[in-house]
Protein backbone atom coordinates (compact mmCIF):
# COMPACT_ATOMS: atom_id res chain seq x y z
CA UNK A 1 0.00 0.00 0.00
CA UNK A 2 1.62 3.37 -0.68
CA UNK A 3 0.91 5.75 2.33
CA UNK A 4 1.29 9.48 2.49
CA UNK A 5 2.76 10.85 5.92
CA UNK A 6 1.77 14.12 7.28
CA UNK A 7 5.11 15.11 8.78
CA UNK A 8 5.48 18.03 11.70
CA UNK A 9 8.32 19.78 13.50
CA UNK A 10 11.46 17.67 13.81
CA UNK A 11 10.21 14.99 11.69
CA UNK A 12 9.51 17.07 9.00
CA UNK A 13 13.59 17.77 9.63
CA UNK A 14 14.68 14.41 9.94
CA UNK A 15 12.28 12.78 7.22
CA UNK A 16 11.89 15.30 4.67
CA UNK A 17 9.11 17.27 3.04
CA UNK A 18 5.40 16.68 4.24
CA UNK A 19 3.84 15.16 2.73
CA UNK A 20 6.14 11.88 2.79
CA UNK A 21 5.23 8.87 0.58
CA UNK A 22 5.53 5.17 1.45
CA UNK A 23 5.60 1.80 0.21
CA UNK A 24 4.18 0.28 3.21
CA UNK A 25 4.48 -3.59 4.48
CA UNK A 26 1.71 -4.61 6.20
CA UNK A 27 -1.18 -2.40 7.57
CA UNK A 28 -1.07 -1.96 11.35
CA UNK A 29 -0.08 1.30 13.20
CA UNK A 30 2.98 -0.69 14.52
CA UNK A 31 4.29 -2.04 11.01
CA UNK A 32 4.87 1.50 10.32
CA UNK A 33 6.10 2.33 13.17
CA UNK A 34 8.59 -0.33 12.70
CA UNK A 35 9.21 0.51 9.01
CA UNK A 36 10.08 4.61 9.67
CA UNK A 37 12.44 3.70 12.73
CA UNK A 38 14.18 1.20 10.35
CA UNK A 39 14.56 3.61 7.67
CA UNK A 40 15.17 6.84 10.01
CA UNK A 41 16.91 6.04 12.68
CA UNK A 42 17.15 8.89 14.29
CA UNK A 43 13.09 9.04 14.93
CA UNK A 44 14.29 6.11 17.72
CA UNK A 45 16.00 9.22 19.38
CA UNK A 46 13.09 11.18 19.64
CA UNK A 47 11.45 11.55 23.58
CA UNK A 48 8.34 9.74 21.87
CA UNK A 49 6.48 9.26 18.56
CA UNK A 50 2.83 8.71 18.33
CA UNK A 51 0.47 8.29 14.73
CA UNK A 52 -2.03 9.94 14.28
CA UNK A 53 -4.73 8.74 11.42
CA UNK A 54 -7.54 10.61 10.39
CA UNK A 55 -6.58 13.26 12.86
CA UNK A 56 -7.21 10.81 16.28
CA UNK A 57 -4.05 9.84 17.82
CA UNK A 58 -3.82 5.66 16.85
CA UNK A 59 -3.20 2.56 18.87
CA UNK A 60 -0.40 0.27 17.51
CA UNK A 61 -2.88 -2.69 16.58
CA UNK A 62 -4.89 0.17 14.40
CA UNK A 63 -5.50 -1.20 10.83
CA UNK A 64 -4.20 1.82 8.17
CA UNK A 65 -6.68 1.47 5.16
CA UNK A 66 -6.07 3.22 1.86
CA UNK A 67 -7.50 6.93 1.78
CA UNK A 68 -6.54 6.64 5.65
CA UNK A 69 -5.11 10.70 6.29
CA UNK A 70 -1.71 9.85 8.87
CA UNK A 71 0.40 11.73 10.31
CA UNK A 72 3.80 11.31 12.50
CA UNK A 73 3.11 13.12 15.95
CA UNK A 74 6.49 14.26 17.57
CA UNK A 75 6.64 15.33 21.53
CA UNK A 76 4.19 18.40 20.97
CA UNK A 77 4.98 21.54 22.68
CA UNK A 78 2.48 24.08 22.25
CA UNK A 79 1.25 26.82 24.89
CA UNK B 1 -14.12 29.35 20.78
CA UNK B 2 -11.45 27.54 19.43
CA UNK B 3 -8.58 29.79 17.12
CA UNK B 4 -5.30 28.86 15.70
CA UNK B 5 -4.23 31.50 14.02
CA UNK B 6 -0.98 34.22 12.84
CA UNK B 7 -2.45 37.11 13.99
CA UNK B 8 -1.91 38.30 17.82
CA UNK B 9 -4.11 36.93 20.02
CA UNK B 10 -6.58 39.14 22.09
CA UNK B 11 -7.11 38.40 25.60
CA UNK B 12 -10.31 40.60 25.79
CA UNK B 13 -11.54 39.00 22.87
CA UNK B 14 -11.34 35.81 25.32
CA UNK B 15 -13.09 36.95 28.17
CA UNK B 16 -15.77 38.71 26.22
CA UNK B 17 -16.71 35.73 24.58
CA UNK B 18 -16.99 33.66 27.99
CA UNK B 19 -18.47 36.23 29.83
CA UNK B 20 -22.22 35.63 31.22
CA UNK B 21 -24.26 37.55 33.09
CA UNK B 22 -24.84 33.99 35.02
CA UNK B 23 -21.07 33.89 35.75
CA UNK B 24 -19.23 35.05 38.05
CA UNK B 25 -16.06 34.29 37.67
CA UNK B 26 -13.29 34.49 34.85
CA UNK B 27 -9.89 32.87 35.47
CA UNK B 28 -7.80 33.64 32.10
CA UNK B 29 -4.29 32.14 31.33
CA UNK B 30 -1.88 33.28 29.15
CA UNK B 31 1.08 32.18 28.05
CA UNK B 32 4.08 34.31 26.81
CA UNK B 33 7.38 34.05 24.99
CA UNK B 34 10.15 33.94 27.47
CA UNK B 35 13.24 35.67 26.47
CA UNK B 36 15.71 33.08 27.72
CA UNK B 37 15.76 29.05 28.29
CA UNK B 38 17.91 27.00 30.50
CA UNK B 39 20.16 30.07 30.36
CA UNK B 40 20.30 30.89 26.68
CA UNK B 41 18.81 34.13 25.01
CA UNK B 42 15.61 33.37 22.85
CA UNK B 43 15.06 35.77 19.96
CA UNK B 44 11.67 34.55 18.56
CA UNK B 45 9.87 31.68 18.61
CA UNK B 46 7.88 29.47 15.81
CA UNK B 47 5.16 26.87 16.43
CA UNK B 48 3.91 24.77 13.63
CA UNK B 49 0.20 22.65 14.08
CA UNK B 50 -1.61 20.29 12.57
CA UNK B 51 -4.17 22.53 11.77
CA UNK B 52 -7.47 19.89 11.50
CA UNK B 53 -6.14 17.31 14.42
CA UNK B 54 -5.29 20.20 16.91
CA UNK B 55 -8.83 22.04 16.49
CA UNK B 56 -10.33 18.49 17.39
CA UNK B 57 -8.05 18.23 20.38
CA UNK B 58 -8.78 21.61 21.71
CA UNK B 59 -12.59 21.08 21.14
CA UNK B 60 -11.80 17.55 23.25
CA UNK B 61 -10.21 19.89 25.72
CA UNK B 62 -13.03 22.53 26.10
CA UNK B 63 -15.69 19.76 26.45
CA UNK B 64 -14.05 18.13 29.58
CA UNK B 65 -13.10 21.57 30.83
CA UNK B 66 -17.34 21.87 31.03
CA UNK B 67 -18.38 18.71 31.79
CA UNK B 68 -15.60 17.46 33.88
CA UNK B 69 -14.82 21.07 35.74
CA UNK B 70 -17.77 22.66 35.43
CA UNK B 71 -16.52 25.52 33.17
CA UNK B 72 -19.59 27.28 31.98
CA UNK B 73 -17.97 28.61 28.13
CA UNK B 74 -14.39 28.26 27.29
CA UNK B 75 -12.00 30.01 24.98
CA UNK B 76 -8.61 28.59 23.76
CA UNK B 77 -6.61 30.80 21.34
CA UNK B 78 -3.01 29.78 19.74
CA UNK B 79 -0.79 31.47 18.19
CA UNK B 80 0.95 29.63 15.08
CA UNK B 81 3.96 31.03 13.01
CA UNK B 82 6.75 33.70 14.40
CA UNK B 83 6.01 34.87 17.90
CA UNK B 84 7.85 37.44 19.33
CA UNK B 85 9.51 37.69 23.35
CA UNK B 86 6.71 38.67 25.39
CA UNK B 87 3.42 38.01 23.09
CA UNK B 88 1.19 35.43 23.57
CA UNK B 89 1.53 31.86 22.56
CA UNK B 90 -2.17 31.02 23.55
CA UNK B 91 -4.72 32.25 25.95
CA UNK B 92 -6.97 30.42 27.26
CA UNK B 93 -10.02 31.82 29.30
CA UNK B 94 -12.90 30.20 31.39
CA UNK B 95 -15.99 31.59 32.76
CA UNK B 96 -18.08 29.79 35.71
CA UNK B 97 -20.69 30.61 38.08
CA UNK B 98 -18.46 30.40 40.91
CA UNK B 99 -14.72 30.96 41.07
CA UNK B 100 -13.07 27.31 41.75
CA UNK B 101 -14.14 25.87 39.03
CA UNK B 102 -13.17 28.46 36.66
CA UNK B 103 -9.23 27.67 37.99
CA UNK B 104 -9.61 24.22 38.05
CA UNK B 105 -11.14 24.26 34.37
CA UNK B 106 -8.44 26.83 33.17
CA UNK B 107 -5.89 24.87 34.76
CA UNK B 108 -6.79 21.15 33.39
CA UNK B 109 -6.90 23.27 29.89
CA UNK B 110 -3.65 24.45 29.35
CA UNK B 111 -1.67 21.21 31.28
CA UNK B 112 -3.88 19.15 28.68
CA UNK B 113 -2.93 21.12 25.63
CA UNK B 114 0.34 21.15 26.47
CA UNK B 115 0.53 17.54 26.37
CA UNK B 116 -1.96 16.38 23.47
CA UNK B 117 -2.30 18.98 21.01
CA UNK B 118 -0.81 18.82 17.87
CA UNK B 119 1.50 22.16 17.92
CA UNK B 120 5.14 22.03 17.83
CA UNK B 121 7.21 24.97 18.91
CA UNK B 122 10.89 26.36 17.73
CA UNK B 123 13.17 27.82 20.02
CA UNK B 124 15.29 30.46 17.90
CA UNK B 125 18.55 31.26 19.19
CA UNK B 126 21.78 33.39 17.53
CA UNK B 127 23.55 30.54 17.17
CA UNK B 128 21.05 27.74 15.77
CA UNK B 129 17.31 26.30 16.54
CA UNK B 130 16.03 24.10 18.71
CA UNK B 131 12.89 21.54 18.72
CA UNK B 132 11.05 22.12 22.46
CA UNK B 133 10.97 18.72 24.02
CA UNK B 134 11.85 16.88 21.03
CA UNK B 135 14.78 14.94 22.48
CA UNK B 136 14.54 13.39 25.98
CA UNK C 1 -0.10 47.41 41.27
CA UNK C 2 -2.62 48.12 43.72
CA UNK C 3 -6.08 50.24 42.70
CA UNK C 4 -9.05 50.74 44.74
CA UNK C 5 -11.05 53.00 42.52
CA UNK C 6 -14.78 54.11 41.25
CA UNK C 7 -13.64 53.73 37.14
CA UNK C 8 -14.24 50.47 35.62
CA UNK C 9 -11.46 48.01 35.24
CA UNK C 10 -9.01 46.80 32.69
CA UNK C 11 -7.33 43.52 32.31
CA UNK C 12 -5.31 44.54 29.71
CA UNK C 13 -3.79 46.75 31.67
CA UNK C 14 -3.31 44.64 34.77
CA UNK C 15 -1.70 42.17 32.05
CA UNK C 16 0.75 44.80 30.78
CA UNK C 17 1.68 45.64 33.98
CA UNK C 18 2.47 42.14 35.57
CA UNK C 19 4.28 41.15 31.84
CA UNK C 20 7.95 40.92 32.01
CA UNK C 21 10.23 39.27 29.39
CA UNK C 22 11.31 36.82 31.36
CA UNK C 23 7.87 35.69 32.50
CA UNK C 24 6.01 32.50 30.44
CA UNK C 25 3.03 32.37 32.53
CA UNK C 26 0.37 35.40 33.62
CA UNK C 27 -3.13 34.19 35.60
CA UNK C 28 -6.11 36.85 35.72
CA UNK C 29 -8.72 36.35 37.89
CA UNK C 30 -12.11 38.59 36.87
CA UNK C 31 -14.48 38.75 39.28
CA UNK C 32 -17.60 39.58 37.65
CA UNK C 33 -21.61 40.82 38.95
CA UNK C 34 -23.59 37.92 38.24
CA UNK C 35 -27.27 38.50 37.75
CA UNK C 36 -28.82 36.40 40.64
CA UNK C 37 -28.23 35.20 43.66
CA UNK C 38 -29.84 32.42 45.63
CA UNK C 39 -32.38 32.55 42.96
CA UNK C 40 -33.31 36.23 43.39
CA UNK C 41 -32.47 38.77 40.53
CA UNK C 42 -29.82 41.07 41.30
CA UNK C 43 -30.12 44.34 39.95
CA UNK C 44 -26.71 45.89 40.44
CA UNK C 45 -23.80 45.89 43.23
CA UNK C 46 -22.39 48.87 45.13
CA UNK C 47 -19.50 48.23 46.93
CA UNK C 48 -17.98 50.49 49.89
CA UNK C 49 -14.29 50.12 51.19
CA UNK C 50 -12.13 51.36 53.69
CA UNK C 51 -9.37 52.70 51.67
CA UNK C 52 -6.19 53.29 53.74
CA UNK C 53 -6.89 50.03 55.61
CA UNK C 54 -7.81 47.75 52.34
CA UNK C 55 -4.85 49.42 50.97
CA UNK C 56 -2.85 48.01 53.33
CA UNK C 57 -4.48 44.86 53.26
CA UNK C 58 -4.04 44.78 49.54
CA UNK C 59 -0.32 45.14 49.74
CA UNK C 60 0.16 42.36 51.90
CA UNK C 61 -1.84 39.98 49.80
CA UNK C 62 0.49 41.26 47.01
CA UNK C 63 3.48 40.38 49.26
CA UNK C 64 2.61 37.17 50.01
CA UNK C 65 1.86 36.24 46.41
CA UNK C 66 5.15 37.05 45.82
CA UNK C 67 6.98 35.53 48.81
CA UNK C 68 5.08 32.58 49.64
CA UNK C 69 3.73 31.58 45.83
CA UNK C 70 6.28 32.81 43.50
CA UNK C 71 4.46 35.67 42.25
CA UNK C 72 6.97 37.46 39.95
CA UNK C 73 4.57 40.81 39.93
CA UNK C 74 1.01 41.29 40.71
CA UNK C 75 -2.09 43.38 40.05
CA UNK C 76 -5.00 43.80 41.83
CA UNK C 77 -7.41 46.44 41.18
CA UNK C 78 -11.00 46.49 43.19
CA UNK C 79 -14.06 48.62 42.22
CA UNK C 80 -16.23 50.54 44.37
CA UNK C 81 -19.41 52.20 44.27
CA UNK C 82 -22.29 51.30 42.05
CA UNK C 83 -21.75 48.27 39.68
CA UNK C 84 -23.72 46.59 36.98
CA UNK C 85 -24.39 43.43 36.08
CA UNK C 86 -21.34 41.47 33.69
CA UNK C 87 -18.62 44.64 35.07
CA UNK C 88 -15.81 43.88 36.77
CA UNK C 89 -15.97 44.16 40.55
CA UNK C 90 -11.97 43.23 40.98
CA UNK C 91 -8.97 42.06 38.44
CA UNK C 92 -5.99 40.17 39.37
CA UNK C 93 -3.38 39.07 37.13
CA UNK C 94 -0.21 37.34 38.51
CA UNK C 95 3.06 36.59 36.47
CA UNK C 96 5.47 33.92 36.85
CA UNK C 97 8.18 32.23 35.06
CA UNK C 98 6.49 29.22 34.99
CA UNK C 99 2.61 28.87 34.93
CA UNK C 100 2.20 26.65 37.99
CA UNK C 101 2.88 29.58 40.13
CA UNK C 102 0.98 32.61 38.63
CA UNK C 103 -2.14 29.63 38.99
CA UNK C 104 -1.24 29.45 42.55
CA UNK C 105 -0.64 32.91 43.80
CA UNK C 106 -3.70 34.53 41.68
CA UNK C 107 -5.47 31.76 43.84
CA UNK C 108 -4.13 32.84 47.02
CA UNK C 109 -4.95 36.10 46.54
CA UNK C 110 -8.68 36.40 45.64
CA UNK C 111 -9.58 33.87 48.39
CA UNK C 112 -7.62 35.86 50.55
CA UNK C 113 -8.48 39.04 49.33
CA UNK C 114 -12.39 37.67 49.99
CA UNK C 115 -11.62 36.95 53.90
CA UNK C 116 -9.42 40.18 54.80
CA UNK C 117 -9.46 43.02 52.85
CA UNK C 118 -12.28 45.69 54.31
CA UNK C 119 -14.48 46.13 51.09
CA UNK C 120 -18.30 45.39 51.48
CA UNK C 121 -20.84 44.10 48.67
CA UNK C 122 -24.32 45.71 49.09
CA UNK C 123 -26.60 43.48 46.51
CA UNK C 124 -29.37 45.82 45.43
CA UNK C 125 -32.56 43.62 44.45
CA UNK C 126 -36.20 44.72 43.16
CA UNK C 127 -37.48 44.63 46.60
CA UNK C 128 -34.79 45.59 48.81
CA UNK C 129 -30.72 45.60 49.65
CA UNK C 130 -28.63 43.40 51.21
CA UNK C 131 -24.95 43.44 52.70
CA UNK C 132 -23.66 40.15 51.61
CA UNK C 133 -22.33 38.07 54.27
CA UNK C 134 -23.15 40.33 57.06
CA UNK C 135 -25.25 37.46 58.85
CA UNK C 136 -24.82 33.98 59.93
CA UNK D 1 -12.14 59.03 76.42
CA UNK D 2 -13.68 60.34 73.43
CA UNK D 3 -13.48 57.77 70.64
CA UNK D 4 -14.46 58.58 67.16
CA UNK D 5 -15.33 55.09 65.37
CA UNK D 6 -15.34 54.75 61.52
CA UNK D 7 -18.32 52.75 60.27
CA UNK D 8 -18.69 50.42 57.45
CA UNK D 9 -21.44 48.73 55.26
CA UNK D 10 -24.13 47.51 57.99
CA UNK D 11 -22.25 48.52 60.66
CA UNK D 12 -23.00 52.52 59.24
CA UNK D 13 -26.75 51.16 59.20
CA UNK D 14 -27.15 49.89 62.83
CA UNK D 15 -24.98 52.97 64.21
CA UNK D 16 -25.57 55.89 62.21
CA UNK D 17 -23.21 57.58 60.54
CA UNK D 18 -19.79 57.59 59.95
CA UNK D 19 -17.27 58.72 62.22
CA UNK D 20 -19.75 57.69 65.36
CA UNK D 21 -18.89 59.43 68.67
CA UNK D 22 -18.67 57.40 71.58
CA UNK D 23 -17.67 58.20 75.24
CA UNK D 24 -15.37 54.80 76.41
CA UNK D 25 -15.16 53.01 79.26
CA UNK D 26 -12.14 51.39 79.74
CA UNK D 27 -9.39 51.18 77.04
CA UNK D 28 -9.00 47.84 75.38
CA UNK D 29 -10.36 46.57 72.18
CA UNK D 30 -12.66 44.11 74.50
CA UNK D 31 -14.38 47.16 76.26
CA UNK D 32 -15.38 48.88 73.20
CA UNK D 33 -16.95 45.17 71.71
CA UNK D 34 -18.21 45.44 74.92
CA UNK D 35 -19.80 48.58 75.08
CA UNK D 36 -20.87 48.46 71.36
CA UNK D 37 -22.74 45.39 71.71
CA UNK D 38 -24.66 46.51 74.86
CA UNK D 39 -25.70 49.76 72.94
CA UNK D 40 -26.13 48.43 69.92
CA UNK D 41 -27.60 44.78 70.50
CA UNK D 42 -28.34 43.92 66.59
CA UNK D 43 -24.58 44.17 66.25
CA UNK D 44 -24.74 40.91 68.49
CA UNK D 45 -26.38 39.32 65.47
CA UNK D 46 -23.61 39.76 62.76
CA UNK D 47 -21.66 36.71 61.74
CA UNK D 48 -18.70 38.81 63.22
CA UNK D 49 -16.85 41.98 64.17
CA UNK D 50 -13.89 43.14 63.97
CA UNK D 51 -12.20 46.09 65.24
CA UNK D 52 -9.16 48.09 63.12
CA UNK D 53 -6.87 50.09 65.32
CA UNK D 54 -4.51 52.45 62.94
CA UNK D 55 -5.88 50.13 60.02
CA UNK D 56 -4.52 46.72 61.55
CA UNK D 57 -6.93 44.20 62.93
CA UNK D 58 -6.78 44.69 66.52
CA UNK D 59 -6.34 41.86 69.46
CA UNK D 60 -8.94 42.32 71.86
CA UNK D 61 -6.20 43.22 74.50
CA UNK D 62 -5.22 46.07 72.72
CA UNK D 63 -5.14 49.32 74.54
CA UNK D 64 -6.33 51.92 72.15
CA UNK D 65 -5.06 55.11 72.83
CA UNK D 66 -6.31 59.14 72.38
CA UNK D 67 -5.83 59.80 68.41
CA UNK D 68 -5.55 56.18 66.92
CA UNK D 69 -7.70 55.43 64.63
CA UNK D 70 -10.73 52.85 65.22
CA UNK D 71 -13.18 51.25 62.76
CA UNK D 72 -15.59 48.86 63.17
CA UNK D 73 -15.31 45.84 60.38
CA UNK D 74 -17.85 43.59 59.86
CA UNK D 75 -17.71 40.94 57.70
CA UNK D 76 -16.02 41.76 54.04
CA UNK D 77 -17.70 40.83 50.84
CA UNK D 78 -15.14 42.25 48.65
CA UNK D 79 -14.39 40.33 44.98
Amino acid sequence: MELKILLFGITKDIIGSSPHTLNMDGNTVANLRRMLIEKYPKLAGLKSILIAVNNEYADEELVIKEGDEVALIPPVSGG
Amino acid sequence: MIQIKEEQLSVEEAIKYVSYPACGGINTFVGTVRNSTKGRNVLHLEFEAYPAMAILELKKIAERAKNEFGAFEIAILHRIGKVEIGEAAVVIAVSSPHREASFAACKFAIDTLKNTVPIWKKEIFEDGEVWVSAHP
